[in-house]
């Protein structure tokens, strides 16, 4: 894979989503822990590289599907914060009416089509939203995201497949966070690199430093090149780490600490602000202000988000059916 | 081969003039298979935006296994695709696309093969509009086919649309005849919601009065295929073509029966059904589909809930029995509902 | 974090007294969590055919997401194993496994997830031993959990029994209480059959009476809760803790409703039921699945059409809303059937 | 794949087997065009070669699992001939009391367990007999069967990924005639071999002309050693035709002529006869009375399921559950 580096204000705005996906993530757990939320939340916390090496170069027009852990995607592709905290408060104000919850973010206005809490689900239909650019003859990709657990269930493969034979601009994107729930990659998984499987589809396979910003973006580069010049799917696995369990509340029992003291140590976010600094892409001062402005952002978020209402009961009777139910 | 009974090569297939694609010379009857192929090409030409699917169903590879789309993909190029053998993907490609906004027709080959994607159907289809706070919706159609009496055995014969009525989010149609056939699939596709629409192999091959090219039929409503006064006999699918003869023998004994076409089981016609039932007192509902926990078991509920100091007699089910499909054809008629056994519940609400 | 309301991590998950895998020191109050994981261990241990599998049931991974399978892949090794998330892949080593004599318990971790892995189960678990005319039958147990009122939305929640109680050759067993869970358990692992076993969330942590180990509870029979003259007041699983604070208020004026547990849900205990509601000539029937199409239909035209005559009043069905189980709180309590629906309804049928 | 010439007796056994499902597919088809039996029949002509040349290496303790096409597998497993018939005459003498039909054979005193006519779901129950096998310890293979157009449906996925993290003795054998119903091979699978699908589970994938008795010998024998070493599964490719359709009745228009014709010289039934006696495996004569024992076998089978009694309608109360229905 050629490498090429991206401008500074591209590198910093992948900082800058970065950032907003953290400080979100802590925020959010700080508000469960203080009692202000409940929710079954699944922190991304660790992941933020790759939604914001991928969406840098993606257009509002792009469609993104995600999983139960995709608020990290949904963040760096444009949903925008208020709308989510509404969400995850189960406010009317938030993006689903307070109807979806964590686990069913969506945002059209953004590309933020589905999110699925059925492990492999996001893939199928990412299928779907790619059929839907090619036959319009449109230059959107769909970025399909799932964990490396997802890479075994059978949506995945017949997906793959599909996109494959169809040659779909569809780009998918295995976050392995080396877990699956509690189970580690190789209980689950047959193969040492999922990104191999996808010579089974005749079709790119590409293996990256998950933190590695620079390498996810020249991955998602590739991929995207491919995807709008109409020449088919490219399969992304990028490794990287979740660095608060499966769901909140998980003690992380079954990961060896050396392991987890490893992943600390490999944190993509602490070390991509200090690389952006030592290489003069941004000064301290520059990330800073970043810093301030998304805590300003999040504040405003939560603040909306509590002082939001709750949905009417009524609700129930809506969107089920176009058509209000009796 | 005309000995070997199979899909598309009954007698009542070869009796039958169907006319694949194009406008009938005459008003002269047709069959389920042709209506369906004219909803089709249809709805292909009103709107861009409908798209079609599934195994086998291009011209290459013979235009569906009865032969529905036929045409389609010679007519329509890339928006009809035969698809590889994975349910769970192009039923979720389905999904995707009608989420953006094109109205789907998928086809699943025969209804058992739901079981591989429930998924997409049940958690997906049927609830995106819903969890998404309306934002999103999934203007699609499945069709599928099904039916016992062909020899398919317990994995290809089942009627399983009692698993898709419990699903809120879902509508489900099955037509009876083809006119029906082409106006309710033409709303169908039409409708902004996910409707399974349920075909039965028994019905492809008989001849019915042709469809009004264009003359759709909304859904929800249910047809009074026979004005009565005495019982109210509730049937869809198949069970139409069994209620007939026997209604019109006991008409000669002076009972005189109602006949209602459900036509879409999911959302059910109650308005028609107890206005019925409120004045015949009786009511007889008959399924395919094996009796218990199936569609008839909510109907009689909802009768008995609503009209329970109405009724002279309580709600007879006539369905099949709760095994699955045999092989042996002396066992499929085991299986299945007789007609002997449709005359003796309705008299017995008029004992 | 206890302020984070989620799986075993609840106020009363902390006050029961869990002893995993152990014999309890004195017949303390348990809860299912415990009474399951010791019918695991009782049935390891008094049958080398029981084997375990499912997404996190090993120790390492856990023992279960709310541990009800922790102890036995350390005590029993190979035979309890977690899985890759294959659903399909699992279930059907399940019914390959329980083809040549094994006993495989295996775990969906929650039952929306059945969705993924339904033609294992209903086109192959349900149906061998019929297609294959007795020669071969599968006696694997699947464990499953569900139910709202943990804001896991419209993919984790639902209650979709009646799909497997439409389908013949498989039976359907929700407890309600520990005790019950233990022995129904026991005979669903010993059952020649395949055998779904529905567990609810909100059951998981509630104490009772502490089951007696190795007392195993029949399958098919229902439980007289509570003996009463009026009424007979009919739920399951989750519906088992809602109905007695219910029936106990009315109680005091006077209403004597006869409660009885399902237990069973396929096959029904119609003798019992039947035997109650002809003595008291009302029945009410609770459930947390969606109201159109579920248990409660079928359970109702049953009676309307065995003692229609007898009947005092229309059966009444009490249960949720026909939409996906929604996130926010108050929505989810809006899905969910209230106990001033279920009181309305009990003196509905007195009125 | 080191090759070895099996012995001619063997060479033999694989021709008798052959033999046998060649006559009864014949003859079948002669009962169908006659008006004597009536039913949904996938027949396999053309495939003959593939599991006799396994079966040969089996013992009745050996399991095994097919599809709707699995007339073939199963009489080379050892399911008896008049039970086959009368099982799809739809008699009570049938292997399945008339029950199953040829979609569902089973006799599992030959170790025929499980036909499904669902596509792809033969694969996880094969995981399942191997589990069997492997928890008590025994040495017995599960030989899974299944088509190319099954090989893009998830359970082939979810199935090969199982028998590798799990080490099963599990031999998954793709049959690829090259058409899955009337779509061919390229339309619907976007690798140019299955077998390449294997390096997705860390398992050895052998592709085999399936119409060569020798390489299909080879490769099965590789794969026996494996399963029975403890080694965990392979997967074979098969690569082969079938001549009459999809069903019967199939006319075959979706296939090119040149295809077909191609097929026919290909036809491994009449080379292998020919090859057999040129290599002196066995003279003409030695054929002939195998083939005429054959015959009468079969004779002996239309008769007795012609001769048969149908089911009682009663049946259909019996084997839903243990206990008979009421
Ligand atoms: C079909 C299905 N099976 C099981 C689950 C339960 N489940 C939720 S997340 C998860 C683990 C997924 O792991 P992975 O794909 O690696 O994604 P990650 O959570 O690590 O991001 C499981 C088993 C599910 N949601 N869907
Ligand atoms: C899940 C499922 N989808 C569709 C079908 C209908 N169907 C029966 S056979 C078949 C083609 C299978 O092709 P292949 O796997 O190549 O096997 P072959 O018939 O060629 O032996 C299809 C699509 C089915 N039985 N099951
Ligand atoms: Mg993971
Ligand atoms: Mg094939």
């Amino acid at each position: 894979m050629s490498m090429t580096q991206p401008d500074s204000k591209t590198l910093v705005d992948i900082y800058q989503k970065m950032t907003l996906i953290k400080h979100s993530d802590d925020r959010v757990i700080g508000a469960m822990k203080a009692g202000r939320m409940v929710m079954p939340y699944y922190s991304a916390r660790g992941q933020e590289c790759i939604p914001s090496a991928i969406s840098v170069q993606l257009t509002d027009e792009d469609y993104l599907v995600t999983i139960y852990r995709g608020v990290h995607d949904m963040l760096a592709k444009g949903l925008p914060p208020k709308l989510l905290w509404a969400e995850l408060a189960g406010k009317v104000t938030g993006s689903c009416k307070g109807k979806g919850g964590p686990m069913h973010l969506t945002y059209p206005s953004k590309g933020c089509m589905v999110t699925t809490g059925v492990v492999g689900a996001s893939m199928p239909i990412a299928c779907g939203l790619g059929l839907a650019a090619q036959l319009r003859g449109e230059s959107r990709v769909t970025v399909a995201n799932f964990g490396d657990g997802a890479s075994n269930i059978g949506a995945f493969h017949e997906s793959l497949n599909l996109a494959a034979v169809w040659k779909l601009p569809v780009i998918f994107v295995c976050q392995n966070n080396r877990y699956a729930e509690h189970t580690a990659y190789s209980k689950g998984t047959s193969v040492e690199r999922i990104a191999d499987r996808a010579a089974s589809y005749n079709m790119p396979g590409l293996h990256v430093d998950g933190n590695d910003p620079i390498a996810v973006y020249n991955a998602a580069k590739q991929a995207i090149a491919r995807a709008r010049a109409g020449e088919g799917p490219t399969l992304i696995e990028a490794v990287t780490f979740r660095f608060n369990g499966h769901l909140i509340g998980d003690a992380g029992e079954y990961i060896p600490k050396p392991e987890y003291e490893r992943a600390v140590k490999d944190d993509p976010y602490p070390r991509y602000r200090n690389w952006l600094v030592e290489n003069k892409h941004a000064t301290a001062a520059d990330l800073d202000a970043i810093d301030a402005s998304i805590k300003q952002l999040i504040d405003e978020a939560e603040a909306f988000a509590m002082s939001s209402a709750a949905p009417d009961a009524s609700e129930v009777k809506r969107d089920v059916y176009a058509t209000e139910i009796a | 081969m005309s000995e070997v009974k199979n899909f598309g090569d009954t007698e009542a297939s070869k009796a039958a003039d169907v006319n694949l694609g194009d406008a009938p010379k005459k008003a002269a009857p047709v069959n389920m298979i042709q209506s369906l192929n004219w909803a089709l090409h249809d709805a292909m030409e009103a709107d861009a935006n409908v798209i079609v699917f599934g195994e086998e169903i291009a011209d290459p590879e013979g235009g569906g296994i009865v032969k529905i789309s036929s045409g389609l993909s010679t007519k329509y190029g890339n928006r009809v695709r035969s698809t590889p053998i994975s349910e769970m993907g192009f039923m979720g490609a389905a999904v995707g696309a009608a989420v953006v906004g094109f109205k789907p027709v998928v086809e699943i080959m025969l209804m058992n093969f739901v079981a591989v994607c429930m998924d997409q159907i049940t958690n997906h289809a049927a609830k995106l509009r819903f969890m998404s706070g309306g934002q999103t919706h999934v203007p699609m159609v499945i069709r599928t086919m099904t039916g016992s009496g062909f020899q398919n055995g317990g994995q290809h014969s089942d009627f399983l649309e009692a698993w898709f009525c419990h699903t809120p989010g879902i509508k489900v149609v099955m037509p009876s005849n083809p006119a029906d056939g082409y106006g309710l699939l033409r709303s169908a596709i039409d409708d902004e919601d996910p409707v399974l629409f349920i075909e039965h192999l028994n019905n492809y091959w008989t001849p019915g009065a042709a469809p009004e090219r264009g003359k759709k039929i909304p859904l929800g409503k249910a047809r009074i295929h026979r004005p009565g006064k005495d019982v109210t006999v509730i049937g869809y699918s198949r069970s139409m073509l069994d209620i007939p003869p026997v209604v019109e023998k006991l008409a000669k004994e002076g009972i005189d029966c109602e006949v209602i076409d459900l036509r879409t089981v999911q959302p059910m016609d109650m308005d028609t059904i107890l206005t019925s039932v409120k004045k015949t007192g009786r009511a007889v509902i008959v399924h395919e589909a094996c009796r218990s926990f199936g569609v008839g078991a909510e109907l009689s509920s909802r009768i008995h809930e609503a009209l329970f100091r109405e009724l002279k007699a309580p709600v007879e089910r006539v369905a099949s029995e709760d095994c699955p499909v045999p092989y042996a054809p002396p066992l499929e008629a085991a299986y299945l509902y007789t007609h002997a056994e449709l005359e003796a519940s309705i008299r017995k609400t008029l004992a």
